[in-house]
């Protein structure tokens, strides 16, 4: 295009358009990127394994894992290993979460309770859950609500302590403006205290979710005859290298599967953000 | 308009104690404010201006000295504020918010969805009922605060600087429209503002305060008649004089506190 | 640590008496063997071995490793991490050698002493009046600390034992021997295949009480191995037969003191300071690890718990046991030592 | 104090300081409940296993567990698993703080970078310490450098997501002054980038320190001779309750010792907060 | 003041291109500045004020059309940008923020500590140089901005309503101080702002823009002399009459570009 000058001209419009479709170009290999990624580590991992830079008694080469995916996958067994530990995930995560909400917010609300409580969850929390198992035995049995109690016991503490933190980060205007509006104790709680505190709750909660899944190799060491864990942990022992890794990779899935999970529920749940 | 004292307030003084510093905000305020005046309140920041709102509002306890508020109705809240647009709450949509005060008293579903709505038509948010504050723009989250707060139907509006963080342009198309549902309800407002201009324009009587402890030293009854537009306020010369007036006031004020 | 061994040309097994040993001379410079432990009694030959001196009268310095259970020294044996471990038969090891993981079983490490089983079947007082004969077993629950492991192996025996099939009892699995004394104790469990120290303690603290004997059932049955990394046994030869002859040294002495009752206090002494078990009182109540003196093993019944688990699935490759098993050493060493006078 | 028409008046500054001095004593009241809730919890557990509440072979008595703490201490033996702990605590710490810094802020800056790694993170996160023992003595031998490396696998997760989070939350306006004042590349990731990403990455670092605790037990369960996690996991296996309860309450102590400090140090580090 | 031309800006257009909808920001804007001169630009909210400003300021790209800055000097930087209050860096102390630009120029130890002290002490802020701004109040911050641009000696500055955010009696006391840095330094500035009565009192020149595309529509010189005071401004008619073509021209336009 030239201008009456005969200088060349751009439309700006078709510029930015290119600029555009540029732009789009590279954002589509980023998330090609992300794609590879995996996929290139499996492949050096095989190609490590196959030429013997890892040691395969060890690392047995992913096509080996992947084909005793699908012998375990056939059988049977490895989806009641897979329903089992979800199971046992989603009612221990429940069973952590709903009591670290519920005394959270009620940390938060009275600094009386906060002061109180606090030390206690401080103490508490370093404690490693292994070292908990023989306590939890004494308490819970060997049943599956043993496994549910361990995981729901690691859940608790980053979701009481983000609800706390969710509560005590409450913007101060918006407690004034209950109170000038005349918000009832129920009414403060469940419009302003809850909602409020919902997006650190909701990061703790992810959180939360991250540890169920680390916890439950522990959960299920003792006791249990099924379960992610249980395979991981059996295995190990037996030196059935290939079906722990199956495990592992199982439980890796699944963790990239709840986060994703959680990120839409969370977008769900406060579209305010 | 009648003569009625709305809003009295006796001899009232906030001290902030603290260990080692305390700070008198305001000192022996007295002040009364008929039944459906429009009483902006001007002085220097940090002269307990917002201090004052906050005790009418009964987010603070005064040292001493008392205040009361004329109650016509059983059925009315004493007063609602209009907070700045932080004060709109965020997980609440536009309707929601505006419905605040009304749901905070258990009113019937149905006489909130009318009151609401209404409102939300005054202040032109009705297309926008369903959506959440994070995707308006600052002035029409300011419009959700004074729905809010008309919506609530109380004796007394109290409103802290609404219109501070708006762009002029905004801010004049707000003011407009504050007075234009004020001049239907005829609430009696309290409102704090900084700037002079916005004073003249919206109300009946300018409160002059001192830099801290803030006491109340000036009063000045704005002479033109309602409604008034922004071209009158500025070509009229006597609000020219008022304008000097007033800033030279707040300057000397300014100069004071900080020397 | 390999690198810093004696020479490995020429095996030096000159017996001179002036030697500081009374055998072996000593290696001409200090090496160092590293002993995977998991703080089991049946460590008592390398425990003794080492406070008695007999290894530094070889001029070997050992080292214990903690581990949490045998299993997981296998990758640590094989790659050479350490020289020496402790194996309990299990399907992993067996798996582990059949998947090209190089170890030697070398010498004896425990086995049930008859009428005095270190590791056996305990009930909980809450089956005392229930469990009278093996065939009560039926429809109880019953904790077993592995799968595919000596432990389910003498479990299977005492169910043919007792005329059961797995059917009829329920199977637990309890990942270690500390939880099942909650578990019996409050009735998530009715018994369980529970180890020394732990039978002591447990029966002292009123949790359960000894079901019978092992050796009922089960009278040789091998259940933990000496192991050794194949570059200690084949490429160092001379600090192998040194290091082997100590040890048995030491199963001599743990001998002469649990069944012969000679110097018990120095040994019990000894024990207190090595494994978890503090209490010298307890030492003398509980069953102790039976240990060959000459290092010999039930090596029948090593294979016919491959079989087994073999059978069951559990071992995918196979293990040439002439490969995997080297007794020469040992051999050696007793001939160099002499038979023990049982 | 009246003034001319009668009425009672109150000196205002009186009234005020009356309230500030309640004030204070209810601020004081609530730093005692602090103190007073965990001695309430080490009575009340004294109270039940005394009376049979607790079953006293499970849970001996706090008194009997500080009988034990004593008799450690004295005989050195708590000394040397205490400080064998700490260190690898602490290099594990680092270990992995310092690289999840690293790579966070490379993340955080570089599109292509994040992409291609974050899936890996993703991946690898859930995957239970437990699980990775083997894998870690088979890289890094039985030595304390693997139990160093345990400890930083797991501190690393938190910092890298939390650094990588740091960066991207950094406001777009001052990216907007370092461009405009012509900031070189270095002088952008030292004076913006990484102080910016600071405070979120200080979050993560305190994470790390919880988990880093939390996985000692686990970190020294294979291949150690002594540490806290050794006395426990041994104790345990040996049933000797007292010595267990003595291991868990010095990793609850310095749990509780390490946030303080973590907090402290934040101060220090992020005046400008 | 002489008449060569500093910015010199030839038909510049940006569009904002996105899959389903482009806005078109400014439109064939063509704009020359004097040296030494101080230009403010007014417009309705989203007329692209802030889009041409970034665009000198190199934080954007044109989509056609271009723009020169005469340089005086090689060690001069060309631009600098007063940002808003939020562009004052937390994590650095007034000192260091002032200093940003010198430091990132690397030069001598020395001169940066001069250069700093002494715009430190014009905008009044020595003794607060060690702080953190979250100490410091919104005008207080705003003046660690403008001694940042200016103690960074650049061929024109840049401001992009450096004062909205402040209440009336802080933002004229900003005012008077940044007329005074500037009478100093004779810095060729171009400013926005919303406020009619801040540009009438701080600018040689006013550009007037139309709701998007932001075109140029009207350019309107300031008569008043310098040195200027806030009550000349509202005492003028003339400024008075300005005043009121503008806010009528604005009003116009926001009415337009809601329509
Ligand atoms: N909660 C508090 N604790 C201590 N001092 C306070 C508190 N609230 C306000 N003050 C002090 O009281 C004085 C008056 O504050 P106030 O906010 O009422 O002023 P203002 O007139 O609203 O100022 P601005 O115009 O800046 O909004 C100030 O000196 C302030 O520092
Ligand atoms: N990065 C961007 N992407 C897409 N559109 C943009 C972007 N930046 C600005 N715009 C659009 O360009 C137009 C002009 O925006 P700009 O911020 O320049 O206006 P402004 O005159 O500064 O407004 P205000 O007075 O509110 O500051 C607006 O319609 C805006 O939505
Ligand atoms: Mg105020
Ligand atoms: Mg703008």
């Amino acid at each position: 295009m030239r201008d009456e000058k005969g200088n060349v001209r751009f439309d700006p419009y078709e510029t930015e358009q290119q600029e555009w479709k540029k732009q789009q170009v590279k954002e589509r290999s980023k998330q090609l990127l992300t794609i590879i990624s995996p996929v290139l580590l499996l492949l050096l991992w095989e190609i490590c394994s196959r030429t013997g830079i890892l040691d395969i008694r060890f690392f047995p080469p992913p096509s080996a894992i992947i084909t005793t995916f699908f012998e375990l996958a056939t059988n049977g067994l490895l989806w009641t290993h897979v329903s089992v530990s979800l199971y046992r995930i989603a009612a221990g995560f429940l069973l952590g979460v709903i009591p670290g909400v519920v005394i959270g917010l009620l940390m938060g609300l009275y600094a009386p309770i906060r002061h109180f409580i606090s030390p206690i969850v401080m103490a508490l929390m370093p404690i490693p859950t292994l070292a908990l198992l023989p306590i939890i035995i004494i308490f819970f049995g060997i049943g599956d609500f043993s496994k549910v109690v361990t995981i729901a016991g690691s859940v608790f503490f980053p979701v009481v302590i983000n609800t706390v933190a969710g509560v005590l980060n409450i913007e101060k205007v918006h407690l004034d403006v209950a109170k000038n509006y005349g918000a009832s104790p129920k009414d403060f709680f469940f419009k302003i205290a809850f909602p409020g505190a919902l997006p650190v709750m909701l990061e703790g909660i992810q959180m939360g979710q991250a540890i169920a899944l680390l916890t439950i190799v522990a959960a299920e060491m003792m006791g249990a005859t099924s379960g992610i864990g249980y395979l991981i942990w059996t295995s190990y022992k037996a030196f059935m290298l290939k079906e722990m890794f199956v495990g592992l990779i199982l439980i890796s899935f699944f963790g990239f599967l709840f986060s994703l999970f959680l990120r839409g529920l969370q977008k769900k749940i406060v579209p305010w953000r | 308009m009648s003569n009625d004292v709305k809003i009295s307030i006796e001899d009232l003084t906030k001290v902030f104690y603290k260990k080692n510093n305390s700070v008198t905000a305001i000192k022996n305020v007295s002040l009364e404010v008929e039944e459906g005046e429009f009483v902006c309140l001007v002085g220097p920041s940090g002269c307990g201006k917002t201090t004052l709102l906050r005790i009418l509002a009964g987010l603070e306890h005064p040292s001493s000295g008392q205040f009361t508020i004329a109650a016509d109705s059983d059925f009315r809240p004493l007063q609602s504020m209009v907070f700045q647009e932080k004060g709109v709450i965020p997980w609440l949509t536009v309707e929601e918010n505006v419905a605040f005060g009304l749901n905070m008293r258990h009113l019937p579903k149905e006489f909130i969805r009318k009151q609401t709505n209404n409102y939300l038509k005054k202040v032109g948010l009705s297309n926008f009922s369903k959506l959440y504050p994070k995707e308006l723009s600052g002035g029409m989250k300011q419009r959700i605060s004074i729905a809010r707060a008309f919506a609530n139907d109380p004796e007394i509006l109290l409103m802290d600087e609404p219109f501070a963080a708006l762009d002029e342009q905004n801010k004049f198309i707000l003011q407009e429209e504050l007075l234009s549902i004020w001049s239907e309800t005829k609430k009696t407002v309290l409102f704090i503002t900084h700037s002079i201009d916005e004073a003249l324009l919206l109300s009946d009587r300018i409160i002059l305060m001192s830099a801290h402890p803030g006491e109340i030293v000036k009063e000045i009854k704005v002479p033109i008649p309602r409604p008034r537009t922004m071209e009158q306020v500025r070509a009229n010369t006597e609000m020219a004089e008022q304008f000097i007036a007033i800033w030279n006031h707040l300057q000397k004020e300014v100069q004071r506190s900080r020397g | 640590s390999s690198k810093e061994k004696g020479s490995t040309d020429a095996i030096d097994d000159d017996v001179n008496t002036n030697n500081p040993s009374g055998d072996l001379a000593p290696l001409e410079k200090k090496v160092k063997v590293i002993i995977a432990e998991d703080g089991a009694a049946s460590g008592a030959g390398f425990y003794i071995a080492k406070e008695k001196g007999y290894f530094e009268d070889y001029n070997i310095e050992v080292e214990f490793a903690q581990f949490a259970n045998s299993d997981e020294m296998l990758p640590a044996l094989a790659s050479g991490e350490v020289d020496i471990a402790g194996g309990v038969s299990t399907a992993s090891f067996f798996n582990a050698i059949a998947q090209g993981i190089d170890v030697k079983i070398i010498a004896d490490k425990g086995h049930n002493v008859p009428g005095k089983s270190y590791f056996t079947f305990v009930i909980g007082n809450h089956m005392q009046d229930v469990i009278k004969e093996y065939k009560d077993f039926k429809g109880k629950r019953i904790a077993i600390s592995s799968k595919n492991s000596i432990d389910e192996y003498i479990y299977l025996e005492m169910l043919k034992h007792a005329g059961l099939t797995q059917d009829d009892v329920e199977f637990v699995l309890l990942g270690d021997f500390g939880s099942m004394l909650g578990a019996i104790e409050n009735g998530s469990i009715d018994a369980a295949l529970q180890i020394e120290p732990l039978i002591t303690q447990g029966i002292e603290n009123g949790f359960h009480t000894r079901f019978g004997d092992a050796t009922d059932y089960a009278p040789e049955s091998q259940i933990a191995l000496v192991l050794g990394s194949p570059q200690f046994m084949n490429d160092e030869k001379n600090v192998s037969l040194r290091f082997m002859a100590a040890y048995l040294k030491g199963v001599r002495d743990y001998n002469d003191a649990f069944i012969k009752g000679e110097g018990k206090d120095e040994i019990i002494d000894i024990m207190t300071k090595h494994t978890a078990l503090k209490d010298p009182a307890l030492w003398e109540k509980v069953f102790v690890t039976g240990l060959d003196p000459d290092g010999k093993m039930f090596l029948d019944d090593v294979v016919k718990q491959y079989d087994a688990y073999k059978a069951n699935g559990a071992i995918s490759g196979d293990v040439d046991f002439d490969k995997a098993v080297d007794t020469s050493t040992t051999e050696k060493a007793v001939e160099i030592l002499g038979a023990y006078e049982r």
